[in-house]
């Protein structure tokens, strides 16, 4: 299968402060399925937001179908057949969906919206992709971002395209979203659409696509078919040296004493009547569909939203009442890694140090109310040391940051901060594997210490191989617990969709 | 800059308790310009004086603008009051065109107008075919007056500078025209001559400013007594105080202060207190009277000094 | 991010079903509570207030401020501000002064000067601030300035008096005791409430305001609503500035200082966000209303001015903090 | 999210490697170039500008406004806005000069009275603002008016003369040659700088700015700082109604009306940003003589009122032109 290709790139180069793509290249074939691996800030994203004309390459050249292409902006790359969904949520928290979904195009007459086409038009895109629950009127601000993200989906798929480049689409998707995408990434390509794959869950990597190209600090490393290639020589491949074969045999920490327990949380129709409890040293895994309320969970353990009724304590004591803001369950020993960085975890223009050290600043790095900048600094290398945070200098703004990094400044500030129970809400989310494996190994010196941790994760192999436990939420409520060594796949999905038929949605 | 809302309109309540109780009095409505400037206070002081000596006469009703650029609302309080059913309006004008159309339709809607301190433009009354009487003092001699006594502390050739009022204000361009003629006549030379807008801080940036650009400046001509305030702290902080000269005009509570110590030579007193008074009574006569037609009042102008003031 | 502090959560957690336009129908019917209240304690406390006449009175002066708040609305929505509002319609209404006193122009030729030179002024404010990416705020409060100053060489400092020819504006049409002003008003309303909800340009207008660089991201170009958002302003500026010179008969170089923190109140008191993204233009006219009939109210009851001034004051945190208590207890019960 | 058109990319791609710090260098960099300019300007265009007695008088005139944008620089950081400086200014200097004139109080008793009064007044924008979560635009613009109002109270709406009294604070000290007003002005601009750069409360506020919801999930309850940022504001304007007041010798009803656009103008040509997050006390006092000297040095060369307000009006777009052109040429060149 030697078609010509598609889209070429070539001796494609970016610099910003320093070069992050390095002589680049890049083909795609009609009806492949293209991954594009590397490690965080390798560049991955940098090169299909040049391809989408998002933003100008320093130099290099680009064709497609034999024909020079060099997009200034969206709206150009789409005309020539382009489409991208980006790594990060670009919805427009105001806007409906439909008005999001037909953003650019919206139909009109006369400058008037012409409301029941727009409508129409959404309503059918959202159907094909299986969202038929989401109404078209709802504001896409009042989402979950995991829904936020299957909009993103399906904006993309219901404009024509020969390319289509998808930037870690399932990194906030559950596993049967991501199914749904998959049937229709199978159709696309039959129809001859050339997909550019970016993800870290290789497992999909291998199922799913034709061929692989592997960056490596912004430079191209291989272009190969996926087929014969093993998950680890692509980690090999993406780091440039060759590491301990997976390591993670998995080993229990937990001990006979009580972390967190949680007694009938409930919040209106989001969280009802969950009670947990876990151990010190334990790593307890909450899985579930998008929107199944594991967010919301942890949000109200941590005391970021009211609770309608419930009892918790940490540690071994009395059980007591939720907490009323974050302030007191950080006192108490909470820390929460949250799901949505950009907007509730980080600061973005602030630089890496500011972010660290947010949570431990008073009083670890601070004496009589000055900042101990020295301290400060030194503890901002050792985490960039430590999580290998990838950065100039930890001076640089967090917002410059690729994904995967900015992620690891995340958890950064709470491995600062130090903490009896940890809460992760999907932790590697957009994390390269070699991070991940090294976030999979904080969490082992974690429980080793004997802290407790709750991880809520869409990547149902992940909480298989790092939990000691998986509650299955559905609906809001607990659906089933298993103990590791009694889950299995299936039960965890059918449990996922317990409550799924009789929730108001 | 400027400041916002305009809440800067201002009344008070009948002075008398049972207000309600004789509907045959008179309903007068006050309405004032720059509430930013004390001699309206003092001004609506003397109008709440006098009714509630005369509270079986009128009804007193007092309103005023934030300050003098607000005249938008200054028309639109003109048209409340029409619309509140008040029998008499004496204003203060806070510029000498744009107020007249609004008061032909409050005579035309029957209510009795008066024009007090700051005179409406010939002109545009001529135009709209509206005669208002004017009750208020001659804003050009009384400004010839200060101007003249501050001439005999002064030699001839000897340099001043000017503070101007609001440019629209036609009493602002009377006091800046006998200002400038009791300068002439005794051959003294202007070589600075800039608004402050009736204000106090804008008075004390720009007379700093003046001392710094003329150094030789031996005295100052504010318009009011506000901006005497302003020039009289600037002169301070040039360390010039008792070098350079300063005279108002107003006689406002505080720079009664600033002649006893010598730190302003001397203002003119056009009794503010009084003037709305004036105003009030020659109002209450036109609406007693059958003879639409009244003219002009001219009120006192007396000028202020050391002398004249108690000690 | 996060720009006040007093609504750290907002971005965050949006109230889980309500749209955009059930939001705006409760604050709606809020404003309109809060002008009923006004109007019955102003009733009760001044016999003269609940008569024809006092509405008329309300009626003449709102059209400058209506005027003014329906573009600044847009503005607000777009995520700018524009604090040269005053300015610009000074600068219009010398312009149709000048044009009509010194040239002898009629009204009808002078207008469309006027309004082209508040959306000139507008167009300035827009590219400056899109085009060099810097603050509104501070092209504006330049603009400010600039225009203040034109408006006092145009009319060399004194008050332009033109007299009958541009008073027909400002009266009421036979027959229908309305001025051809306050229908201006009325009409910006609407039209500035269908551009906001109905059309495309509204719809791309609230989607900078919410997040400018993920409209960037869909392929949109965010500088030419933008821009046009600012122009808009300034010809409604000018618009104003024909109804205050009608209401005034003449063109007065210091007209409307200040103006611009009376209408952005409008505007928040309606709802409208400083952060863009959100914004009613009816409800700002229900803001602008608030503000003329407390100050109208306050003038004809007769309480001194520093007790005015607190009133006033508290009146404007009450409204907007009922309507944030309102809005907070629909969030929790719902 | 993305509050303002004109930077709608902030947000999302911030200069790649400055610091905060670095960047604040460069700002203050170009700020003192633009000053430098104005003098060198205004020096050849008028004989007596470059004059001791210009300075002195300049210096006369800062302490004021420079006390105030201290206060506002911190609260812009933490994204809110404070409105009502002038107002509660002149609230403080007129319960000075009650204190002093109608009690006879002597100034040292009365200060802590003056200060406690700003700081009061603070307290409650920062509460409302904070606890309601309603906008401090609001908020301030209430106690703008409600502030307003307690003056005329206080003062009867009477100029207060107080005299000499007071006048040793705008006084040079001996030897010095600067008066304990411009002395004060120095050290809250040093103490602030010092606050917001080096102090876990300083940091603290720049990170609520940034990310308000992000702040608290990490744990740390952002109302203290917000109100505490208010309070800051409060007090330091209850100093500048001494300094006002001992300028003036009196205590002035009406004093420093619309000194909150100069003072946020002044923190947005030092390039505090109006979104919050960012900001620096340092740099706003160069904004304050940015003003001052363009102030004074367009009085002494005598140019027009109407032409003082366009050049006024055209500096200020400029010098914030000039520097987002120059950081945008850093970040592309870097
Ligand atoms: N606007 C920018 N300014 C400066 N540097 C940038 C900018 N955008 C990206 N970078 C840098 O470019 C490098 C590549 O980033 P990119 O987002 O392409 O990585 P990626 O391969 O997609 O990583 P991830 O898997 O974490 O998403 C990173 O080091 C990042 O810090
Ligand atoms: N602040 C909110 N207001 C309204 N609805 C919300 C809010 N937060 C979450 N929801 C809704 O509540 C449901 C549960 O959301 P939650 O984010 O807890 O799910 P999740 O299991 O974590 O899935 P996700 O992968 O989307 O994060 C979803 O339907 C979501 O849309
Ligand atoms: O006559 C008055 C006073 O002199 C005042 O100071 C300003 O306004 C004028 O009209
Ligand atoms: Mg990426
Ligand atoms: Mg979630």
């Amino acid at each position: 299968m030697t078609s010509p290709p598609l889209l070429s790139v070539r001796g494609l180069t970016k610099t910003y402060a320093v070069t992050v793509l390095d002589d680049a290249q890049l083909d795609i074939r009609p009806g492949e399925i293209h991954a594009l691996l590397g490690a965080n800030g390798a560049g991955k994203s940098t090169m299909c937001r040049i391809i989408a004309g998002l933003t100008p390459a320093t130099s290099g050249e680009m064709h497609l179908s034999g024909f020079p292409f060099a997009p200034d902006n969206k709206t150009a790359a789409e005309a020539a057949g382009v489409q991208i969904v980006q790594q990060e949520l670009n919805q427009i928290a105001t806007l409906s969906v439909a008005e999001n979904i037909l953003i650019g195009r919206i139909p009109s007459k006369l400058g008037f919206i012409q409301q029941q086409k727009l409508h129409r038009h959404a309503r059918a895109a959202l159907d094909r992709f299986g969202l038929q629950e989401i109404a078209t009127t709802t504001l896409a601000g009042s989402l979950g971002i995991g829904q936020q993200q299957m909009i993103e989906i399906a904006t993309a798929l219901d404009r024509d395209c020969r390319i289509l480049i998808l930037d870690e689409p399932t990194a906030a998707l559950s596993h049967g979203e991501t199914e749904t995408l998959f049937i229709w990434l199978d159709q696309l390509r039959s129809q001859g659409v050339g997909i550019i794959y970016i993800s870290h869950r290789l497992d999909e990597v291998i199922r799913m696509t034709d061929r692989i190209t592997v960056l490596r600090d912004g430079k191209h490393v291989i272009t190969r078919d996926t087929d014969g290639v093993t998950h680890d020589q692509m980690v090999d491949l993406m780091t440039g040296e060759t590491g301990p074969s997976d390591p993670s045999k998995f080993q229990s920490f937990a001990i006979d004493a009580i972390g967190m327990r949680v007694q009938g949380m409930t919040r209106g129709r989001f969280v009802q009547d969950v009670s947990f409890t876990v151990q010190r040293g334990q790593r307890l895994g909450i899985a579930g569909l998008v929107g199944a309320g594991r967010t919301e969970l942890l949000r109200l353990l941590f005391g970021a939203d009211p609770a309608d009724a419930g009892e918790l304590a940490i540690g071994n004591g009395p059980l007591g009442k939720p907490f009323r803001s974050p302030r007191h369950a950080v006192q108490a020993g909470l820390a929460m890694v949250t799901e949505d960085r950009k907007e509730n975890g980080l600061l973005l223009s602030q630089s890496i140090g500011v972010n660290a050290t947010l949570a431990s600043l008073s009083p670890t790095y601070s004496a009589a109310g000055w900042i101990r900048r020295h301290a400060e600094h030194d503890a901002a290398e050792q985490m960039r040391t430590s999580l290998d945070i990838r950065c100039n200098s930890v001076q640089q703004s967090v917002g410059s940051l690729s994904g995967g990094n900015q992620q690891k400044v995340a958890i950064a500030k709470w491995l600062l901060q130090g903490a009896e129970v940890f809460f992760f809400d999907e932790p590697t989310r957009g994390i390269d594997v070699a991070a991940r494996r090294r976030i999979y190994s904080l969490f082992d010196s974690l429980a080793a210490d004997g802290k407790s941790i709750v991880i809520v994760s869409s990547d149902l192999d992940e909480l298989m191989q790092t939990c000691d436990r998986i509650a299955v939420m559905s609906a809001g409520r607990i659906a089933a617990t298993f103990d590791r060594g009694e889950w299995s796949e299936e039960q965890i999905m059918k449990a996922a969709f317990a409550h799924q038929s009789t929730a108001a949605v | 800059l400027s400041l916002p809302i305009g809440c800067g309109s201002r009344s008070s309540t009948p002075a008398d308790g049972n207000a309600d109780a004789d509907p045959d009095r008179p309903r007068v409505a006050l309405i004032m310009k720059s509430l930013a400037n004390e001699f309206f206070s003092t001004m609506e002081r003397g109008a709440q004086e006098h009714q509630s000596q005369h509270s079986d006469q009128y009804e007193l009703i007092t309103n005023g603008i934030k300050d003098e650029s607000d005249l938008g609302r200054q028309v639109a309080l003109v048209d409340e009051m029409v619309a509140s059913g008040v029998d008499v309006i004496v204003i203060a004008p806070a510029d000498s065109k744009a107020l007249v159309p609004a008061l032909r339709k409050a005579k035309k809607a029957g209510v009795v107008v008066v024009n007090i301190d700051n005179r409406l433009d010939k002109s545009v009354l001529e135009q709209e075919n509206v005669s208002i009487p004017f009750v208020g003092p001659d804003n050009r001699s009384g400004a010839k007056t200060v101007g003249d006594h501050l001439a005999k502390s002064l030699s001839q050739g000897d340099k001043v500078g000017v503070l101007e009022g609001k440019t629209t204000a036609f009493n602002g361009i009377e006091r800046r025209l006998g200002f400038e003629a009791a300068m002439k006549d005794a051959g003294i030379e202007i070589v600075a001559s800039q608004s402050a807008d009736w204000e106090t801080n804008k008075a004390n940036t720009i007379t700093a400013s003046m001392i710094s650009e003329h150094p030789e400046i031996k005295a100052i001509l504010a318009a009011n007594d506000s901006m005497a305030l302003g020039a009289v702290a600037a002169i301070k902080a040039a360390g010039k105080t008792g070098q350079i000269l300063v005279v108002g005009f107003d006689n406002i509570g505080a720079v009664g202060e600033l002649i006893r110590e010598g730190k302003v030579l001397a203002t003119a007193d056009q009794h503010g207190d009084q003037l709305a008074v004036f105003g009030i009574e020659t109002a209450l006569q036109i609406l007693g009277s059958t003879d639409s037609t009244t003219d002009d009042v001219q009120t006192p102008v007396d000028l202020i000094t050391a002398d004249t003031l108690a000690p | 991010m996060n720009p006040d502090p007093s609504l750290p959560t907002q971005s965050t957690s949006p109230p889980v079903t309500s749209t955009m336009n059930l939001r705006s129908v409760i604050q709606y019917a809020g404003l309109v509570g809060v002008l009923v209240l006004l109007v019955i304690v102003f009733g009760s406390l001044s016999e003269n207030f609940l008569q024809w006449s006092t509405f008329i009175s309300i009626a003449n002066q709102v059209p400058d401020l209506t005027l003014i708040a329906v573009g600044m609305t847009l503005v607000l929505v777009v995520g700018g501000i524009d604090l040269s509002v005053g300015s610009i319609l000074a600068f219009s209404s010398a312009v149709l002064g000048a044009l009509m006193v010194d040239w002898q122009w009629s009204l009808w030729a002078s207008i469309p000067f006027c309004v082209a030179a508040g959306a000139a002024c507008g167009l300035f404010n827009g590219c400056v601030s899109v085009l060099a990416r810097i603050p509104s705020f501070i092209v504006t409060l330049g603009m400010l300035e600039i225009a203040r100053g034109a408006t006092k060489l145009v009319t060399d400092s004194q008050t332009k008096y033109i007299g009958s020819a541009v008073e027909g504006i400002g009266e009421p049409i036979a027959g229908l005791s309305l001025s051809p002003a306050f229908l201006m008003a009325i009409t910006a309303v609407i039209g500035g409430q269908l551009l906001l909800t109905r059309t495309v340009f509204g719809r791309y207008c609230i989607a900078i305001g919410t997040n400018a660089e993920a409209v960037r991201m869909s392929g949109i170009s965010a500088a030419p609503y933008a821009i046009g958002v600012f122009v808009i302003s300034g010809a409604l500026c000018g618009l104003a500035g024909l109804t205050y010179a009608s209401r005034l008969s003449t063109a007065d170089p210091n007209a409307a200082i200040g103006i611009e923190l009376s209408a952005i109140a409008a505007c928040v008191i309606g709802g409208t966000s400083l952060m863009g993204g959100r914004g009613s233009v009816v409800n700002s006219f229900l803001g602008v209303l608030i503000i003329a009939v407390l100050q109208t109210g306050l003038a004809q009851i007769g309480v001194s001015d520093p007790m005015k001034q607190i009133i006033t004051g508290c009146v404007i945190v009450i409204a907007v903090l009922l309507d944030a208590l309102r809005s907070r207890l629909d969030t929790s019960t719902n």
